[in-house]
């Protein structure tokens, strides 16, 4: 990047831009695609009214919560009210830093970027809780009680389904994670990355693997089934119950920007990040211009999964998620890092 | 079981207490009971092994006549399918009567509302508050001689 | 060092709050997500009924019933309709019996249905709400074709129907029970046999069947807990003892007899057996004037009565009594939803307080018929 | 064992459960857009009342059937010779004898029951299917179906009185000689009929 634009200084203030406008049009748009999908799924239309198929919508919506007051609670903490939302926000927008979108873009190549990840985004726990705490309200306590909860017992099955690929790939460097899975579909690391025909042994492993971190993702997400800090039914909205205005759509950027970071995590673990599924046969489809393509693409078909899933499940609750993060999911991803312990060992 | 042995039999229980059986109404012919002597007698009811009255199906205050309020029981046995309607009527000076939530759990909430609305006032009872009026409402509403309060915490009532 | 000092909490849930399913606050004493206390406040809606009833003519209550179980309306007016008739000796002819029929087990499964939705949306499962409505919306349109109104009827008067059925509503009925057979097992493989749904609800609220006896619990609340009882085969009102049909009642399936998920999916089984009640009585419709035991004036005689019919909720039971005059001395609505909110501090105890939420959607309890 | 069933059965159901709305995903949505697409409304739908004032005759049974009384009538008797209305009969040719000074109906109330409408003896007021009128203020929904101006009310009002006041010196003088006395036809009013009749 120092080549491109001559300065690291001046590199280091440019990469970031693309990425804060990519989340920004992402998440409108994101915003705009949940409305329509679950529209589609539950036999509705959706926003159609401003722009066509409603397409400047959620843009009419940002406005609108632009001009809005601030409203803050009596005897909030305002200081630390204030700064939640922006908090939570800035954890998720760090998590985009070492994400590959190609193979000449990334924020920072860290050689421990997967780690990194994992440090940041669980950052933004803190500020749920500062967000829940300080609204003084009883519904927001509990919501940021229950998130910490959640997304810390959360942290574990996450890093122990990529601990897999990494035991595979013998690196946490993102780029070179990626890299690996060059030549075609068969070499994502869901089917085993690169290696001899006794790599379809750790197929089924390698799904189990990215099925646990997909969940425990959205868990970290607080997205349904595992929206249990913001649960609208017992706890009204949790955690954003007192937020309004601007302060409200940071929270609702910041979930729509880590349900993209996330996705892409699993894309670039598990399905090839941004390498094209046909490999080299095409050339044409591997060339960086079209890799920014392909991990948009596979990012966003999770996105997608990730709503699909909102629209068709209820909600979990609370002591179950825990049940399942600690009896099933840190159980079976354990097993199969000894599995594929002694796939590696035996080879 | 008929109405008239299940009288004849409470009658043989609790004599005098058991005032009158009225069948001459159209339809639900009725027992008036004493109404001090409520309790005993739903206990009767209930756990006497001919009668079973297990649930009671609703207890309504009725502004009875122009002294008397009065209590009235639907009983229902599901065990063994048959109804029963009971009475008790007090005066209106002192409208007071035993509870029978201790007989049937039901009757806690059932009871609060004929307290609310008629101001019968059931002795024993665990939490005799109003239930469907504001607490600190004047009056029992559904009394024949029930003037609306004018104010209300400021408000005018009738509006 | 000294022990750390806990405290309970408590929440108001509501009256504002989104699975109070109207105006009904909660005052929830909590440690930590455990239940320790629920107390309901009820009375936020209340109208006024009762007394309204006291200064209106017979046949002016009916639009008051309506707004009782709002949901419900077609079975409110059923069951004050026949309490009035039995009071003046009415016999209403087989027509009239048949329609009122089809018309209320319409409405059992459109209340059905919302208890169904709202239920799932207060396990946090949006979608199935909105199935159910697309499908209560079609019971609706029967409705408004046959009576001009779609939620507050006024249809069922006493001794007759304020409307012949139209030309096709046959037709119209045989369409919706056809169409309606796949959407209950799609919303079963939705909703109900969902992992995650029978986690929620199996196992939680547990109400054994002596205790929701005495405490008056009735309807789909009492058959959950297994005990097979129901007014239209028990106590037969109406001509309901002419139609075979079964009382589901709650089994334990997947977890405990008496459970969230028993209440629920006897609601579920019911619509079934309401669509063969439907299925029966709509081709068998006898020909006849259904005006004409309309009395000119409702004016019955000294006396009073008290009539139990089976609603979606439970046992709705009308208490009037006549002075003879042209009004209603009194009429007690004991109603379902009452009796059985009565009973939520009693089995929520113990439980979290997204169980609470489960527990009071199971009840499927509507303010407008609490509070009266 | 049973660790896995648990398994299995989540993500079994899941599965359908998604299944179930992908499905619906391409399927046509019911919505109707409504300002632009409209719904056949049934014939019967009870919906705003209408009031042709040309057939009322004025007597009041609405009013008395309606169980929020949100109908108020006001009438004035005509004097003999004078016609009332256009006619001074209804279009079934009944004879209309009272002047309807007033006819209000406060949509805001009413509550759409119908039970108005049965009792009309000249089936004058009936409901019809407009549903949208909502109005920035309560005032804005009480409706006044009488065509009478306030002077028009005024004159009638006054020529009843000096009518009145007419009829009774005559029935002075008439009550000495005879006591016989002349009474002002009251309006005919057919008994109802309106319970029986169906739409």
């Amino acid at each position: 990047m120092t080549e491109i634009f001559g300065s690291d200084l001046i590199a280091k203030i440019i990469i970031p831009i693309p990425i804060a406008l990519w989340i920004a049009l992402f998440a409108l748009y994101a915003v705009l695609a949940e409305r329509k999908i679950s529209a589609w799924i539950q036999d509705r239309v959706g926003p159609n009214r401003v722009g066509k198929w409603g397409l400047l919508q959620t843009i009419i919506d940002a406005i609108k919560l632009i001009q809005k007051e601030f409203v803050y609670p009596i005897r909030a903490d305002k200081l630390l009210f204030r700064i939640a939302p922006y908090l939570v926000f800035s954890a998720t927008f760090l998590g985009y830093a070492v994400i590959p979108f190609s193979s000449i873009y990334i924020g920072v190549d860290l050689n421990v970027g997967l780690f990194y990840f994992f440090a940041v985004t669980s950052l933004g726990v803190m500020a749920l809780l500062i967000a829940g705490w300080s609204s003084n309200n009883k519904y927001s306590l509990y919501g940021g009680m229950r998130s910490v909860a959640q997304i810390v017992s959360y942290e574990i099955p996450t890093a122990l389904s990529a601990l897999t690929v990494v035991m595979l790939s013998g690196t946490l460097q993102m780029q070179k994670i990626v890299m690996q899975q060059s030549g075609g579909i068969q070499n994502w690391f869901i089917f085993g990355g690169p290696g001899d025909v006794s790599k379809y042994l750790l197929v089924p492993f390698m799904l189990v693997s990215a099925v646990i971190l997909f969940i425990s993702t959205l868990a970290e997400t607080n997205r349904t089934p595992f929206d249990l800090p913001e649960a609208d039914s017992e706890l009204v909205a949790g955690v954003h119950l007192e937020y309004s205005g601007m302060m409200f759509a940071f929270f609702f950027l910041a979930e729509y920007a880590q349900m993209f970071a996330v996705s892409a995590l699993v894309s670039t673990l598990f399905f090839g990040g941004w390498q094209s599924p046909f490999g080299n046969l095409i050339p044409f489809l591997n060339t960086p211009g079209m890799q920014f393509f392909w991990s948009l693409i596979k990012g966003l078909f999770f996105v997608f999964v990730q709503i699909w899933l909102r629209w068709t499940l209820p909600r979990v609750r609370v002591d179950q998620l825990m049940n399942m993060c600690w009896k099933y999911l840190i159980p079976i991803s354990l097993a199969n890092i000894l599995i594929i312990g002694v796939y590696i060992a035996l080879k | 079981m008929d109405i008239n042995e299940i009288y004849n039999k409470l009658k043989a229980v609790f004599g005098d207490d058991i005032i009158e059986l009225k069948t001459d109404k159209p339809v639900d012919p009725f027992i008036i009971v004493n109404p001090e002597k409520i309790n005993a007698i739903c206990y009767f009811l209930r756990d006497e092994e001919s009668l079973q009255f297990d649930s009671l199906s609703c207890l309504s205050g009725v502004d009875f006549d122009k002294d008397n309020l009065a209590s009235v029981y639907h009983l229902y046995s599901y065990a063994l399918n048959h109804k029963l309607v009971i009475k008790a009527i007090v005066p209106k000076e002192k409208p007071e009567l035993p509870t029978v939530s201790d007989v049937w759990a039901t009757a806690e909430w059932h009871e609060r509302e004929a307290y609310d609305m008629m101001g019968i006032i059931y002795t024993g009872h665990p939490d005799l508050r109003r239930i469907l009026t504001p607490e600190d409402w004047e009056g029992h509403p559904l009394r024949k001689d029930y003037k609306v309060q004018e104010f209300y915490n400021g408000m005018k009532v009738p509006y | 060092m000294s022990e750390l000092r806990t405290e309970e909490m408590v929440i108001n849930m509501g009256p504002q709050h989104p699975s109070t399913h109207g105006v009904l606050r909660l005052k929830v004493v909590l440690n930590g997500e455990i239940v320790v206390e629920v107390k309901p406040y009820i009375g936020y809606l209340h109208r006024c009924f009762e007394k309204h009833c006291e200064a209106m003519t017979y046949p002016q209550v009916i639009p008051y019933t309506d707004r009782m179980d709002y949901v419900n309306a077609m079975n409110n007016e059923l069951g004050y309709a026949i309490a009035v008739e039995k009071l003046l000796g009415i016999q209403v002819s087989e027509r009239v019996e048949y329609i009122r029929v089809i018309m209320a087990e319409l409405q059992r499964i459109a209340s059905h249905l919302i208890a169904i939705g709202t239920y799932g949306n207060d396990a946090g499962a949006f979608t199935p709400f909105l199935y159910c409505f697309i499908d209560r919306e079609k019971i609706l349109e029967i409705f408004e074709m046959t009576c001009g109104a779609r939620l507050l009827y006024n249809y069922i008067w006493v001794g007759g129907l304020s409307h012949d059925i139209p030309k096709d509503f046959q037709k119209k009925v045989k369409e919706f029970v056809k169409y309606f057979r796949p959407r209950i097992d799609q919303l079963n493989g939705l909703l109900s046999y969902n992992k995650i749904f029978i986690e929620r609800t199996a196992n939680i609220g547990i109400l054994p069947a002596d205790v929701a006896i005495n405490g008056g619990a009735s309807g789909p609340t009492l058959r959950g807990s297994g005990v097979k009882f129901d007014l239209r085969k028990n106590d037969p009102y109406s001509i309901y003892h002419k139609f075979d049909f079964d009382i589901p009642t709650g089994t334990g399936e997947v977890g405990t007899v008496g459970d969230c998920w028993d209440r629920y999916m006897v609601r579920v089984r019911e619509m079934e057996q309401s669509l063969r009640i439907i299925e029966q009585a709509v081709d068998n419709i006898p020909e006849g004037d259904v005006f004409a035991d309309i009395p000119k004036r409702v004016k019955p005689p000294v006396g009073e009565v008290y009539v139990r019919t089976e609603t979606p909720k439970g046992e709705l039971g009308y208490y009037i009594i006549s002075d003879g005059s042209l009004n209603p001395y009194r009429v007690k609505a004991r109603s379902p939803s009452f009796c059985n909110l009565s009973l939520i501090n009693q089995i929520s105890r113990g439980y979290m307080i997204a169980d609470l939420i489960m527990i009071l959607g199971s009840f499927d309890i509507v303010l407008g018929e609490i509070d009266r | 064992m049973k660790y896995f069933k648990h398994i299995y059965q989540a993500i079994s159901t899941i599965l359908i459960g998604m299944g179930i709305t992908f499905r619906h995903l391409f399927q046509k949505s019911v919505t109707i857009q409504y300002p632009e697409v409209r719904l056949q409304l049934p014939e019967r739908e009870r919906n705003r009342i209408f009031v042709n004032i040309d057939d009322c005759i004025g007597c009041d049974q609405c009013a008395r059937a309606c169980p929020v009384s949100c109908i108020t009538i006001e009438t004035i008797k005509a004097v003999p010779g004078d016609i009332v209305g256009k006619t001074g009969v209804t279009s079934q040719g009944k004879k209309k004898s009272l002047f309807v000074s007033k006819f209000e109906i406060d949509f805001g109330k009413c509550c759409f029951c119908q039970l108005c409408v049965f009792p009309c003896p000249t089936e004058c007021i009936y409901m019809t299917d407009v549903f949208e009128y909502s109005s920035y203020s309560r005032d804005g929904l009480i409706y006044q179906f009488s065509d009478m101006t306030p002077e028009m009310v005024e004159e009638k009002k006054k020529k009843l009185e000096e009518y009145n006041i007419e009829q009774a010196k005559k029935k002075e003088a008439a009550a000495k000689p005879a006591g016989k006395p002349v009474n002002i036809q009251p309006p005919e009013v057919k008994p109802s009929e309106g319970e029986n009749k169906a739409q």
